[in-house]
């Protein structure tokens, strides 16, 4: 069982008996020099009051064994993939498509039998050597072409891996061509791999192209919701393992409209008119802020930060979309919907908690549910005692307080940056600048983040793109009884006997958005905690051999 | 499901559509996890290297370490030198395996980078330790397929370490082929039991089938030996299971410690486990003992019995060429109809050895390397079969076309079978029946007629 | 299917519907062919023995041998003397048999023949030749089950056969319970693999399970040789695998030569193999290598990685007791949520033995001994559960409510794995969990909405 | 490939180089006095224009391996077994119940949903020590009313098992008073396991079962077949493997209507009905010839045996009910359905003759298939060697002419014989006297059956009832390529690389019968013989190792 000690303040004075300050310097210890004044600034005890500067989004080391991906992970994997009724192709070898091909769990429902939906199909050009020497361009539109002759979608949408960049095959002018030729929407994702520092290149890449080549297309009235008087988008929120859906079923129980979630189970012609909704409230920063600001300084469309992830912060999150409306039945039917929800969890939550109270997670994964999952865990009152993300930047630990001050390295640099400027004709802001300084003086906050560390324990530890050796330190010391992490870590850590969620992936399970979703989180969690696996470990022939010690050896 | 597929073959020339391989880092990788404490080097952009790790991680449900050289958009243009001799210093300094196998990605063959330049001057300015190894091969993504990438590693291991002292070892190299770690461990159990002194590289059980022990070791006690891989210099002879992935490693030993080598297919049902047995048999000049020929009768026995449910039951198989090669052999030996046989791996030898082993008997098969799973599906639309057999990347046609699918290959993402139960050896071949003749049983019991409901079969 | 059953337990005193349980006479039959050079022999009319002849063959799909009586009604009426002795000297003079065992039925029960004078008559009067041994059990069809006859054969050996000569043999006796070929077989080789010298009685590997060589041997080399029968009265102990077909010979041999014993539930699943592991380990003295450590580490490892598919799925279990025992316990160890847990097989033991696994984890869980089938119908119908695990006649349920099955016990007669891969042990474990994982997941890929369709699981 | 010498006229005089008596020697040698004598008279060279007096139907020798079941097995599992809709209770202890559940493939189709078909259950008062003891009659009234109450069924049936008959319960009264209390028809079958030699006495008293308590019972027309010109009933076809459904739809082409098929596939209204038929025909002679002659007795029906198993027996059988019929436009329309058949499998059958012509059957089972499908086998040029019943009597061997020369013995004096006399009402023959004595003398023939002998060729070995030790002698000797036998069999034969064919449950396959199922059987032998499995039983190390030597032992 945990054996947490903390001062009077709250802070962590030692887990298992080792303090923060002694772990993290066990895990430094031994470092080539280069490589320890780089992880020194990526791990940190937490101070909740005024975090530390964390040395988020910079170089990977080489050499190092990391969870991190590519930037065009972070782009046709994370923040294009999920759109369903476009066709993506990727340009360049086999690999690059193969591997993002079904592999997210971005979960689609088409409308109706027959519909496309083009997750299940993985297009590539699949380039070989003579196109690696001659340039893969022609191959590019040979490909478009042939995919819009057999199936003639409404957008194609393409992806530059890296030997693409090196050789120089401009895919934008073969989109443009392309979309000339056959009369649709065709466009291109420069996200070649070695782009940026991680996948949160891909990010910003995504969301500049999703901004330049679909926000606005569609000025028509948005179907059956036109007329509906509350309607937001969400981004920043995949769908993985259903959570849009759970998200989307919530909100309209309260009466809210969602026009589109950013990319999570949307489709085309959500994307091209979503800018006529009222509100965006933005689930992972980091991946999405960049919509939020574009699409607020374009069209004047306000933005704040919500959690869907965790029953208390769903609470919070719903009190604070009705309060941005400050319709009374709204925030009435939204009153009503919360106790009913928290009603139907109510039991499970109890009794999970009541069996795991005090016990210790940790969490390294993405760029925003290490912080996020934090929050179901403290629903049945387990501590996070050390967490990190794997690809965030400084703001998503620290807040977008500290937006102005982080220096724009070389990686990032060569990123674009959008400008945009008001929409001439459709600029209109959602409130008045005057109701908007009200609400502020009143506590309402937009275009906010706060981060991770400010709602972490003092002297947690705070890990940024955590390494193998790192982790392994954390687990022998600390001896977390869960940790979350991905598919890469799960049976690394499980094999040390402590189980592992993966929260990419779910597991393959979910959703654990919104109430219901908390409910089959928290059975999980049960599950994993409970397991009787872990007591059958030592044989029973081994009463006195330690786990692990070699068994004996006999001819 | 795939609801825009149609029937008939639709012209494609720059498409590739659910393709039926992938890239050659992959194979180079896993390969790599076949030697005993060695730390695979990813040579390029951090993302092949999670991808690779995450993709081999699903298959096997296991810990795959693999370190990469995290190039940025710096890299990209002035070289990967500095990375990759980082990434040494921090491998060697923090994971301290005995060798680091470097492959390169489709970036680091685009610039041109010189592996074995790097390593030669990492080693001159100290950054390889003393008795520490480095090697190399060349993966691009753009050549070849996931089984080039394994076959170059496996060459590489030849290349880098094999040594002819010009004293006999005794020992046959079995050189495997990209099996699975359950099919490795039955390949040794198999040679183990016929007597036969034996160098098995790569090998990877005890890598990617480790028991739940509550202790994490990144490097387990399974992998081939660097002392044995050196010593395949001095073997009698090569057993190459496998013309894709085993056959280039083999050719290299030739070509440089002169060990002959034969080339057989991968020991997957009756014949080819037949010949997997006897040419050991041969070569280390043993008697088999009563205890294989009891198995194999075993499974003899079961074919025979259970015959009439595979007689002339149309068949997909898909995937990677060696395994594809032997599975096809073992379904003629089962009474199945190979209608489609179907690799995404592009090589001529494919087609010759299948239409080889199909010989006149099946007119209408369809014989297709380079190809993809879209294609695949397409023929099946317009002419239907009742069996896919392949990774699981084939349960998407099975659940738009209603057939079920024998899981067989890499990767298989959704079920546990190839990580308990061997596809080699008689014992393999069982698993096979065992799993084709539910496949076929269990659709025809859920879909038939009520009447035609039966106790027993 | 099974259109007329309705939800809900109807109130039956007298009408037995769709029996999770048959007679006698098959169990004592089946326990004779595990000793070498055995026939079975049926004191009663002849359609007994060809049921049950045909039962055991459509199961093993293997030659089972065995004589009749032939009764008529004359034989009826005025005893089955002359039958018995006309049998035994057709048997042994046709087919030469070291043994003959006779079992009743319910027809020589009723007439009630004195089997034991019977044969001591046959052999004053020189109709059983020198050499030769005939032994017996009393296997009425109106008492216990199938179980009940097999232990009383095995308890027959013991009493016939058994002898204490004072000199221990150093061996253990392994009484393995009604299981199949494939399970003896793994029974004996996990045994090997500890070192232990022992007796396996009976033993049916390489007499129900052969190869296909091209000879048909009437007694083929398995079958625990009668020499070896004897001398298990010198054993240092016998373990008993199971209450109700190992226990009472078990207890016999205590009886009879002072042999003490341990009773252990059949090794099915992590816990049940444990204990039979260390049994044997504490018994001989020997320790446990680290290939068998390995091969639970393996076990364990997939149990917990295929964990959450398994995580309180609630699941009939059915069959015979002893099985069901074992499989119980393995259903928990995985997570299953033992729903129904039946035997047709009466006796109070099997409910206890339930009860003691179940703990107080499964307060809804239903456990009868005496039922059957339709009731587990009747109930499944009002309160369904996601899995059967049983045997073959639990696919009418598994068609007519859509919920798959997972074959297990006696008898398998529309499938093939039972014959090649044990249930017991830890690789019998393994081929459990692979049998489990691929229904919940086939069953799953094949009825959820296509947007659940899933890649990786 | 086969080696078959014949004489002049046609008869074998060796096999494989074994003259038939020196293969009979050897069969017979070795066995003690008792068993030698009367298997001698068993086992006969075949004269098929005298047969010779073969001693069938005779007790089954105790210690022999023998494929024969018991009574119980003839009446409840092969007459009544069939019947779906009269729910099937088997009194006694478990196991004969049990057994005779779902295992012999007769297939039957519920017209709606819902309907019972109680072929799916299993139904038996389970004995206990205690009703041996102190009688059953109790329990299986109470069974009864329990079947009754939950299954609401037309009608019930019972069986008595060994003991019932000797503990002397009555089920007949039984049934009796349950039928008066339940208003259902119940009825009884004293088919004890001991009584006669083999399964055949229970056909005998299943046939007088369903002549007494279901033939005749409804007189109403027979819904939309009332008015059909040709009604016929089939009787001996159990829809084995769906042999009736063919049969059926063959005559159904034709024009002629099948009111019942006795008892396969059929309805208990079918039956009570049935007696409305202008025809019976018969296919398997010995489990239904009592049936064909009571109700001609009765009713005036004619009879005469068909086979439809092999396609110029079917072509062969339809032609004689159309004549039978004498209507032209019957007469025709049989001749197209014939051509088209014929002209429909004539490929399979050229293709499958030309690999197998000449090769050699031996089937032992049953008894009538081994009779039947000596035309199957030589519809594609397959001779049959060798072939026995395994429970017929003699005049399914030589001919129902020799009727009045078969000696009742003791076992078959206890089955009863029932007296039929002509309906006093119904009585109505479908031929007049004289139009039946021209039809005969014109060479058509009634009430007929030539038997197995006369069809076979001179000197091949008619062996009754086999045993498992002449099988293999045969084996050893002849190497038949191809076997047809039981379940009890098929292994051993396999064991010694033949493969066999079982003609009860046909290996779970077919149906057989009429023309689809006569290509169903060509394509099924020609996989058998074709099958690649023999060739693998030596491995290539053991390349002069003989068959079946035993494989070196190394350590």
């Amino acid at each position: 069982m945990s054996d947490i000690s903390t001062t009077e303040d709250g802070a962590f004075s030692a887990i298992e008996g080792v303090s923060p300050d002694a772990l993290r310097e066990q895990m430094l210890e031994g470092l080539p020099a280069k490589t320890l004044r780089k992880r020194s600034k990526q791990i940190l005890e937490n101070d909740p009051d005024s975090p530390l500067v964390i040395g988020a989004n910079t170089r990977t080391i080489p050499g190092i064994i990391t969870q991190r991906g590519c930037t065009y992970a972070g782009c046709r994997g994370v923040v294009i993939g999920p759109i369903h009724d476009i066709l993506h192709i990727t340009h360049g070898p086999v690999g690059c498509s193969y591997y993002s091909w079904q592999t997210r769990r971005n979960l689609a429902r088409t409308s109706e039998l027959g519909k496309a939906n083009f997750l299940q199909y993985c297009m590539t050009t699949d380039m070989q050597e003579d196109h690696i020497v001659f340039g893969g361009e022609k191959r590019l539109a040979a490909a478009i072409r042939e995919a819009y002759e057999l199936f003639k979608p409404k957008a194609i949408s393409v992806y530059a891996t890296c030997p693409v960049g090196l050789i120089g095959d401009d895919i934008h002018s073969v989109c443009r061509e392309a979309s000339k030729e056959l009369g649709i929407n065709v466009f291109g994702f420069s996200c070649e791999g070695y782009k940026g520092v991680s996948q949160s290149a891909g990010h910003h890449i995504a969301n500049n192209g999703v901004f330049k080549h679909m926000i606005g297309l569609d000025d028509a009235p948005v179907g059956e919701d036109a007329d509906a008087p509350f309607k937001i988008n969400i981004l920043g929120e995949y769908n993985i393992g259903g959570d849009a859906w759970e998200i989307d079923t919530l909100l309209r129980k309260c009466g809210v409209r969602v026009l589109a979630t950013l990319s999570g189970g949307v489709t085309y012609d959500e994307i091209t008119s979503c800018h006529q909704a009222d509100l965006n409230v933005v689930m992972c920063h980091r991946s999405i802020n960049y919509m939020a600001e574009m699409m607020e300084t374009k069209f004047g469309i306000p933005w704040f930060k919500v959690n869907f992830i965790g029953a208390d912060s769903t609470a919070k999150s719903l009190r604070k979309i009705a309060q941005y409306f400050g319709d009374e039945n709204l925030i009435a039917r939204t009153e009503e919907v919360i106790a009913q929800e928290m009603e139907a969890i109510r039991e499970v939550r109890l009794e999970v908690k009541a069996r795991h109270q005090g016990k210790k997670a940790a969490l390294f994964v993405g760029g925003s549910r290490a912080h996020h999952y934090q929050d179901l865990f403290a629903d049945i009152g387990m501590e996070t005692i050390s967490a990190g993300y794997e690809f965030a930047h400084r703001d998503d630990y620290e807040g977008r307080d500290v937006l102005p001050s982080i220096k724009v390295d070389a990686d990032s640099r060569n990123i674009e940056e959008l400008h945009v400027d008001p929409d001439p004709e459709r600029f209109r802001p959602r409130i008045s600048p005057e109701a908007k300084a009200k609400m502020i003086a009143n506590g309402f906050s937009f275009s906010d983040y706060q981060g991770m560390m400010k709602e972490m324990k003092k002297r947690a530890l705070v890990i940024d793109d955590i390494s193998h050796h790192e982790l392994e330190k954390l687990i022998e010391t600390w001896k977390p009884d869960i940790i979350g992490s991905g598919i890469k870590d799960k049976y690394i850590v499980e094999k040390m006997g402590v189980p592992c969620k993966q929260l990419h992936s779910y597991d393959y399970g979910g959703p654990y958005a919104a109430f219901t979703g908390a409910a089959n989180f928290y059975k999980e969690v049960d599950r994993m905690l409970s397991s009787k696996v872990w007591g059958y470990v030592v044989p029973p022939w081994v009463k006195d051999r330690k786990i692990g010690e070699p068994a004996a050896v006999v001819a | 499901m795939l609801d825009v597929t149609t029937a008939g073959v639709s012209e494609r020339g720059a498409l590739r559509i659910n393709p039926a391989k992938t890239c050659q880092p992959i194979g180079a990788m896993y390969a790599s996890l076949g030697i005993h404490s060695c730390m695979p080097h990813s040579h390029g952009s951090q993302g092949c290297c999670a991808y690779h790790r995450s993709h081999l991680t699903r298959h096997f449900k296991e810990p795959v370490a693999a370190t990469t050289s995290s190039f940025t958009e710096g890299a990209s243009v002035f070289g990967g030198l500095a990375n990759l001799q980082q990434a040494l210093v921090n491998i060697f300094s923090i994971y301290n395996p005995e060798v680091v196998a470097v492959h390169t990605t489709c970036l680091s063959e685009v610039i041109g980078d010189d592996i074995p330049t790097i390593i030669k001057k990492s080693r001159d300015e100290g950054k390889i330790p003393e008795g520490k190894t480095v090697i190399h091969a060349n993966t691009p993504s753009f050549v070849g397929s996931n089984v080039t990438g394994y076959a170059n590693m496996c060459t590489a291991f030849v290349t880098y370490l094999a040594e002819k002292t010009g004293e006999s070892s005794d020992a046959v190299n079995i050189m495997p082929g990209w099996l699975d770690p359950s099919d490795m461990r039955e390949l040794k159990r198999l040679a183990d039991e016929l007597g036969v002194k034996y160098t098995i590289c790569p090998d990877t059980s005890d890598v990617l089938d480790l028991p739940q022990t509550g202790v994490y070791e990144m490097y387990p006690k399974g992998g081939t030996p660097i002392a044995e891989v050196k010593r395949m210099g001095d073997a009698v002879k090569t057993l190459a299971l496998g013309e894709f992935t085993a056959y280039p490693p083999a050719q290299k030993l030739l070509d440089q410690c002169e060990v002959p080598f034969e080339k057989l297919d991968a020991p997957i049902g009756l014949a080819n486990t037949d010949r997997y047995i006897d040419t050991l048999r041969r070569i280390a000049e043993v008697e088999v003992p009563a205890s294989i020929d009891a198995e194999r009768g075993r499974l003899l026995d079961v074919i025979s019995d259970i015959g009439q449910y595979f007689h002339n039951v149309p068949v997909a198989i898909f995937g990677d060429p060696d395994v594809v090669i032997g599975m096809t052999r073992f379904a003629v030996e089962l009474g199945l109809y190979p209608k489609y046989v179907f690799t995404g791996s592009p090589g001529k030898a494919f087609e010759r050895k299948i239409a080889e082993i199909l010989g006149d008997q099946y007119p209408d098969a369809v014989v297709r390397q380079t190809a993809d799973l879209f294609e695949l599906h397409e023929r099946i639309k317009a002419d239907p079969v009742k069996l896919l057999i392949g990774n699981t990347y084939g349960k998407f046609i099975g659940r738009a076309e209603g057939i079920p699918l024998v899981r067989f290959g890499f990767p298989v993402l959704d079920r546990v079978g190839h990580r308990l139960f061997p596809a080699v050896g008689y014992r393999g071949a069982m698993h096979l029946v065992e799993k084709i003749s539910d496949a076929l049983l269990d659709h025809r019991d859920e879909t038939c007629p009520e009447e035609w409901f039966e106790l027993v079969q």
